[in-house]
């Protein structure tokens, strides 16, 4: 069954938490070439028949009102994938 | 500053037990929250808490570990991800699978950090509720053989605390089935599963018995009045077997 | 990095008299803009010029409300300083607990940023007043949360409760911090401005009390913590745009998002500063940021300061100075460290893992200078930011609607009264089903109260309570409480009602009261009746203070909370601080030893006027109950000493609700029933079982007293000359609470009511 | 600057409660287009200078001992991105 693909990451002049916690604990680890690091969120929707302009349209909707939070994200990808193997 | 408030010399050790030379280290993460209780629970059970930092390389001479709830590094990215990158971790996991087998337990955070490091199977998800809960709980103890559970009856039932947001225990089948053949699930929810866990496991042991964690809190139920309503101290059995388990081990 | 700004430096502000400033999109008055620049003697730099706004503002210099606040300092008896050591006007106050010991405690309100985004503006909410705590030099050992939404049922209150709960149980469980109470109220006043007020508690031994003071010259002045970014500044970037260049400014968030764990290493970083003696004088960064900070300190020190700026460690590079200057930027602290001290607190900073910069030292010029790149940009006397701002004798009056409320009582509404057995039980079940009286733990459950391993008592019983010394036992309660329907009909005597009940809560767990917090949360001082209500209130409180003989040693005061033109109920929230000897005296509010007796103590009038019960019919009107401060005192050495010789198990008090819910709550605490007969309370009180059962007539509690030690509880109250009557007997066989000759309802009938409205409407 | 984007989703056969949740809301606010939510995590590792393939080995290792863990999750795209404008 096709997918679309919701990002949903923080606002850039937000404080991000999780990131600063994960890029202080990356050089740590031997991972030395990132300097910066941003936590968001990924959703996977599953259509049951066929992605119309409809239901991306309904994607587009959901993504702004219910899966993020438009005070501190921002929605940043909404595309449909082909099915995983 | 004088000595930190909360923390002194107990003056009544709740048990008759005479391992007062048992040292029983407690690691502190950034975030850790309940290293003071869980050093509070190793003195009422007359042993001796030893602190131990979460970036220090060296266990010095501790008979045993407990790595204590809180939110190491916020658990932000997951519960128990970052903390079990630690150099002390590293020792940990070493002690504990060597010869010596080092009595390791993890309780809720310590938990989590135990299947990040593969000590113990298996992880935790957010509970099925999504949200954190807090309340009495009451388990089965459903091995009593472990180095932290052999002051149980097996079977018996115990009230301690049970708070935390990702205590969903998950694994695949085949690792459940192996968990309950082996009898490697230690503790089990009863009367209600707070938090979605399969097969309503609140807490499982490797195979040498020597690693048990737990999502629920025994240090939280050591003093009474302090704890649970009713019974207040089902927890220090875990404190006292593991000095049962030292006495009648390699000590 | 700061060639990008066109710098409004001190000189260029002289040289430019005329430049236009943007005073009043940053919330200064003309009068106010003009007494800056009286002040100054010249127009203000930009940088100035945000820290006289932040500053100056309502939030920052209780400009409204300071002339009222007064008499919190002035009714003040030589009994209520007896065990201050440190009152109003710090960051928190400091109590005297003895052997040493002393505790901190503070309410304050995060009531705008929690409408707009609930989960954050809770959360830091928390942490706000946590910093505050730490910044005594305590360790902060528990939070507290009393609670204003609106309608249960309006579309938009479940967004509300789900987002502040989950934001105060994130914040302060990640600190490992037990909630040990708070309220939680529905009423649609609160519709579009809920309240969230947080009380942190801290404790610490007499010489680790820090104050917010920069002394010592040539001693060093530290910003430890989280970066500085754009938060909170959102309506300032005028400041960028009309003062300091052309370029486009980098948006500004509008709210704050909290770093619980960065807060958490924070206080452990601290204690261990307060431990090595390594700091001489520290202050948190709250609202304002470092313009509060710098100023505070240093008018509070040897009166001067001098700081670079460009040292501060920011989060987003295009930061204006003036920005940086008034960011609320979570998770920080200043501090001012003797050169001797620097490299072991540097040593401290860097085991925790926190990151720090060095901004300046203590000067005793008197001035405060913040350079840029060694230009000057601020250069004022700290004294004029921190502490002489403005102040308003606003006009108040009573309001005229106020008669006609009072006098619209609720006997005279007509509404139809339970009267048989049957409908006296289905009210019962009613109330203790409704929004405002039915269980809390769908919310409580969410918070971890036994973190620590020193908690006593905590939610649903009457008062939190936390030990302080293992050693001895050595502890302290806590209650909050506001009752915004009994300040509506009489603001005065409502705050006393506040206080009463909070000092009620207090003793009936067995604590001696020592001190008061209070948060008020008001409506817009610029309309005259709320700044009446406002007066009111304060001058109630301070008087009822001075009965009690109870200080006030800190709070905070909440304005502008209304939606349009309507206001929210005068809402004071009071918090007591209570003393044990040894926590293990706490007596918690259900009963569970099958035959013990069960008391009344204090009698019943007819005060059904405010009252939830009221409330359930739709009817706000009359007079609130009566207070009688000198009641409640006996009241309450009654209960304590009962504690303190063992002559009770239980001991529930009687508010919201009455003698109806203190009994179910009693009997389902630890689920075990109770007989009761009431007729002859009744009788000797001239009313009938549902007044007796419903009106909330102040200075009563039940207690259940073991057989054995009847006799000696009678005697005592008799003494007193305290009214008290055998009401009935615990039963822990039958599972129901039966009123005798009324009805007999099933405790788990009671249980499945009680328990079920929070989770029907919330999940 | 140039970001590597990872994404990590929890495995099919792990129950996602977060994604539960979602797909319970949904159709309540009118969107009826879904059968499935899942609820994953994206990652924006900002590097500082080119992203050799050294950086992107880096990339691919921190995904899979820190920023996911294989008992739960699964690693579905690691992949370098221009910068947001
Ligand atoms: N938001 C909250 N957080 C923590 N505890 C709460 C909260 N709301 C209510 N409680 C607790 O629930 C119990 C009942 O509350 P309430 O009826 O207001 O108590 P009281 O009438 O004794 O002041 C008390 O223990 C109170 O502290
Ligand atoms: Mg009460």
């Amino acid at each position: 069954m096709p997918r679309i693909v919701v990002d949903v990451m923080p606002k850039p002049e937000i404080l991000d938490p999780q990131g600063k916690a994960i890029v202080g604990s990356l050089p740590r680890l031997g991972f030395t070439a990132f300097s910066g690091v941003r936590q968001g969120k990924r959703f996977e929707l599953t259509v049951d028949g066929e992605v119309t302009d409809a239901v991306l349209a309904q994607a587009r909707e959901a993504a702004e009102t219910l899966l993020s939070n438009p005070v501190i994200e921002d929605v940043v990808n909404v595309e449909v994938v082909a099915d995983r193997p | 500053m004088t000595e930190t408030p909360l923390i002194g010399a107990v003056s009544s050790t709740a048990t008759g037990t005479p391992l007062t030379g048992a040292r029983i280290g407690v690691v502190t993460f950034p975030g850790t929250l309940d290293d003071r209780d869980a050093a509070r629970a190793v003195r009422l059970a007359g042993a001796t808490a030893v602190d131990l930092w979460h970036g220090d390389t060296s266990l010095g001479d501790v008979d045993a570990v407990v790595i204590p709830g809180g939110f190491s590094y916020g658990d932000y990215l997951r519960a128990g991800a970052i903390a079990r990158f630690a150099p002390m971790m590293g020792q940990i996991i070493k002690a504990a699978n060597s010869d010596a087998r080092l009595p390791v337990l993890g309780i809720c955070n310590g938990f989590q950090i135990l299947t990040e490091s593969h000590l113990l199977p298996g992880s935790m998800v957010k509970n099925d509720h999504l949200k954190f809960i807090c309340r009495e709980q009451v388990l089965r103890v459903e091995n009593n053989t472990t180095a932290w559970t052999n002051q149980y009856a097996a079977g018996e039932q115990i009230t301690i605390v049970l708070k935390n947001q990702d205590g969903q225990y998950v694994a695949d089948e085949k690792t459940l089935d192996e968990l309950e053949g082996e009898g490697r699930v230690a503790f089990r929810y009863v009367g209600w599963n707070p938090n979605g866990s399969r097969r309503d496991i609140a807490g499982i042991t490797n195979a040498a018995g020597n690693v048990v964690g737990l999502m629920p809190h025994p240090e939280h139920a050591v003093e009474p009045g302090f704890g649970p309503d009713h019974t207040g101290t089902d927890g220090l059995g875990f404190f006292t077997s593991v000095l049962a388990h030292l006495v009648g081990g390699k000590k | 990095m700061s060639q990008k700004f066109n710098i409004d430096t001190v000189e260029h502000a002289a040289a430019t008299p005329d430049t236009e400033l943007p005073w009043a999109e940053l919330g200064l008055k003309r009068n106010e803009f003009d007494d800056v620049v009286k002040l100054l003697g010249r127009r203000p730099t930009a940088a100035e010029l945000a820290m006289y706004s932040v500053m100056w503002s309502e939030h920052c210099s209780y400009k409204s409300s300071k002339v009222h606040l007064k008499q919190f300092g002035d009714k003040v008896t030589a009994e209520m300083k007896m065990d201050m050591l440190v009152g109003i006007g710090e960051n928190a106050g400091v109590t005297n607990l003895g052997d040493g010991w002393a505790v901190t405690f503070k309410v304050e309100s995060h009531n705008h940023p929690s409408f707009v985004e609930p989960y954050q503006g809770a959360a830091t909410g928390i942490g706000g007043i946590v910093r505050d705590i730490i910044s005594m030099g305590a360790r902060p050992v528990a939070v507290m949360d009393p609670l204003r939404f609106g309608a249960i049922d309006h579309p938009d209150t479940a967004r509300l409760v789900h987002g502040i709960v989950s934001g105060i149980g994130g914040y302060g469980n990640s600190l490992g911090l037990p909630n040990i109470g708070g309220e939680v109220v529905f009423d649609d006043v609160y519709q579009a401005n809920p309240l969230v007020n947080a009380l942190a508690v801290g404790v610490m031994r007499h010489e680790d009390i820090r104050l917010a003071n920069a002394s010592g010259v040539g001693n060093r002045v530290v910003l430890f913590g989280a970066r500085t970014g754009g938060d909170g500044i959102g309506g300032a970037s005028v400041l960028a745009s009309e003062s300091f260049d052309d370029t486009k400014p980098s948006k500004r968030p509008a709210v704050q998002v909290g770093d619980p764990f960065a807060e958490k290493v924070l206080i452990e970083c601290c204690l261990e500063l307060f431990k090595g003696s390594l700091v001489e004088g520290i202050q948190d960064l709250g609202a304002a940021g470092i313009s509060c900070a710098t100023s505070e300190l240093a008018s509070n020190g040897d009166g001067g300061m001098e700081v670079e700026l460009t040292s501060v460690l920011l989060r987003d590079p295009t930061l204006t100075p003036g920005e940086i200057l008034m960011s609320e930027s979570q998770e920080r602290m200043m501090a001012v460290v003797s050169p001797a001290n620097a490299a072991a607190f540097e040593a401290v900073m860097d085991k925790w893992a926190v990151e720090y910069s060095w901004l300046g030292e203590v000067t005793d010029t008197g001035r405060l200078i913040i350079n840029w790149d060694g230009a000057t940009i601020v250069d004022v006397d700290p004294r004029t930011v921190a502490h002489e701002g403005p102040t308003y004798h606003r006009p108040f009056h009573r309001p005229e609607w106020l008669d006609g409320v009072q006098s619209n009582t609720f006997r005279a509404s007509g509404t139809a009264l339970p009267a048989t057995g049957l409908e006296l039980k289905a009210a019962v079940v009613e109330l203790v089903s409704s929004p405002n009286m039915c269980d809390k733990s769908w919310v409580t459950n969410q918070y971890d109260r036994f973190v620590g391993g020193n908690t006593a008592l905590a939610a649903p019983d009457d008062a939190g309570v936390i030990r302080v010394d293992e050693q001895t036992g050595m502890g302290v309660a806590l209650s909050t409480d506001a009752n915004g329907r009994y300040a509506y009909l009489d603001p005065y005597t409502g705050a006393q009602l506040a206080l009463a009940e909070s000092y009620r809560n207090v003793a009936t767990a067995g604590a001696v009261p020592m001190a008061v917090t209070d948060c008020l949360n008001f409506g817009s001082p610029e309309d005259p009746e709320v700044m009446w209500q406002f007066a009111e209130a304060v001058r109630g409180l301070s008087d009822a203070c001075m009965e009690l003989g109870v200080p006030v040693t800190g709070g905070n005061v909440s304005l502008y909370n209304q939606t349009g033109s309507t206001p929210i109920h005068p809402t004071p929230v009071v918090g007591v601080l209570g003393k044990f000897d040894d926590v293990a005296r706490r007596t918690p509010s259900g009963w569970r030893e099958d035959g013990q007796a069960i008391y009344l103590l204090g009698t019943t009038a007819d005060e059904l006027d405010g009252s939830e019960f009221a409330n359930l019919r739709g009817h706000l009107g009359g007079l609130p109950p009566r207070v009688d401060l000198a009641r409640e005192r006996e009241l309450g050495q009654i209960l304590i000493n009962a504690s303190r010789d063992g002559m009770v198990d239980a001991a529930h008090d009687l508010s919201e609700g009455g003698l109806a819910a203190a009994l179910v709550e009693s009997s389902l605490r630890y689920n075990t029933g109770a007989r009761i007969a009431l007729d002859e309370v009744a009788a000797r009180d001239g009313v009938d079982v549902f007044t007796l059962l419903f009106s909330e007539t102040q200075g009563r509690a039940i207690v259940a007293v073991p057989r054995s030690e009847e006799v000696r509880f009678n005697d005592m109250c008799t003494a007193r000359r305290f009214p008290v009557a055998r009401i009935g007997v615990v039963d822990a066989e039958s599972g129901s609470l039966e009123l005798q000759g009324q009805f007999s309802a099933p405790l788990d009938e009671l249980r499945e009511a009680h328990e079920g409205t929070l989770p029907k409407y919330f999940g």
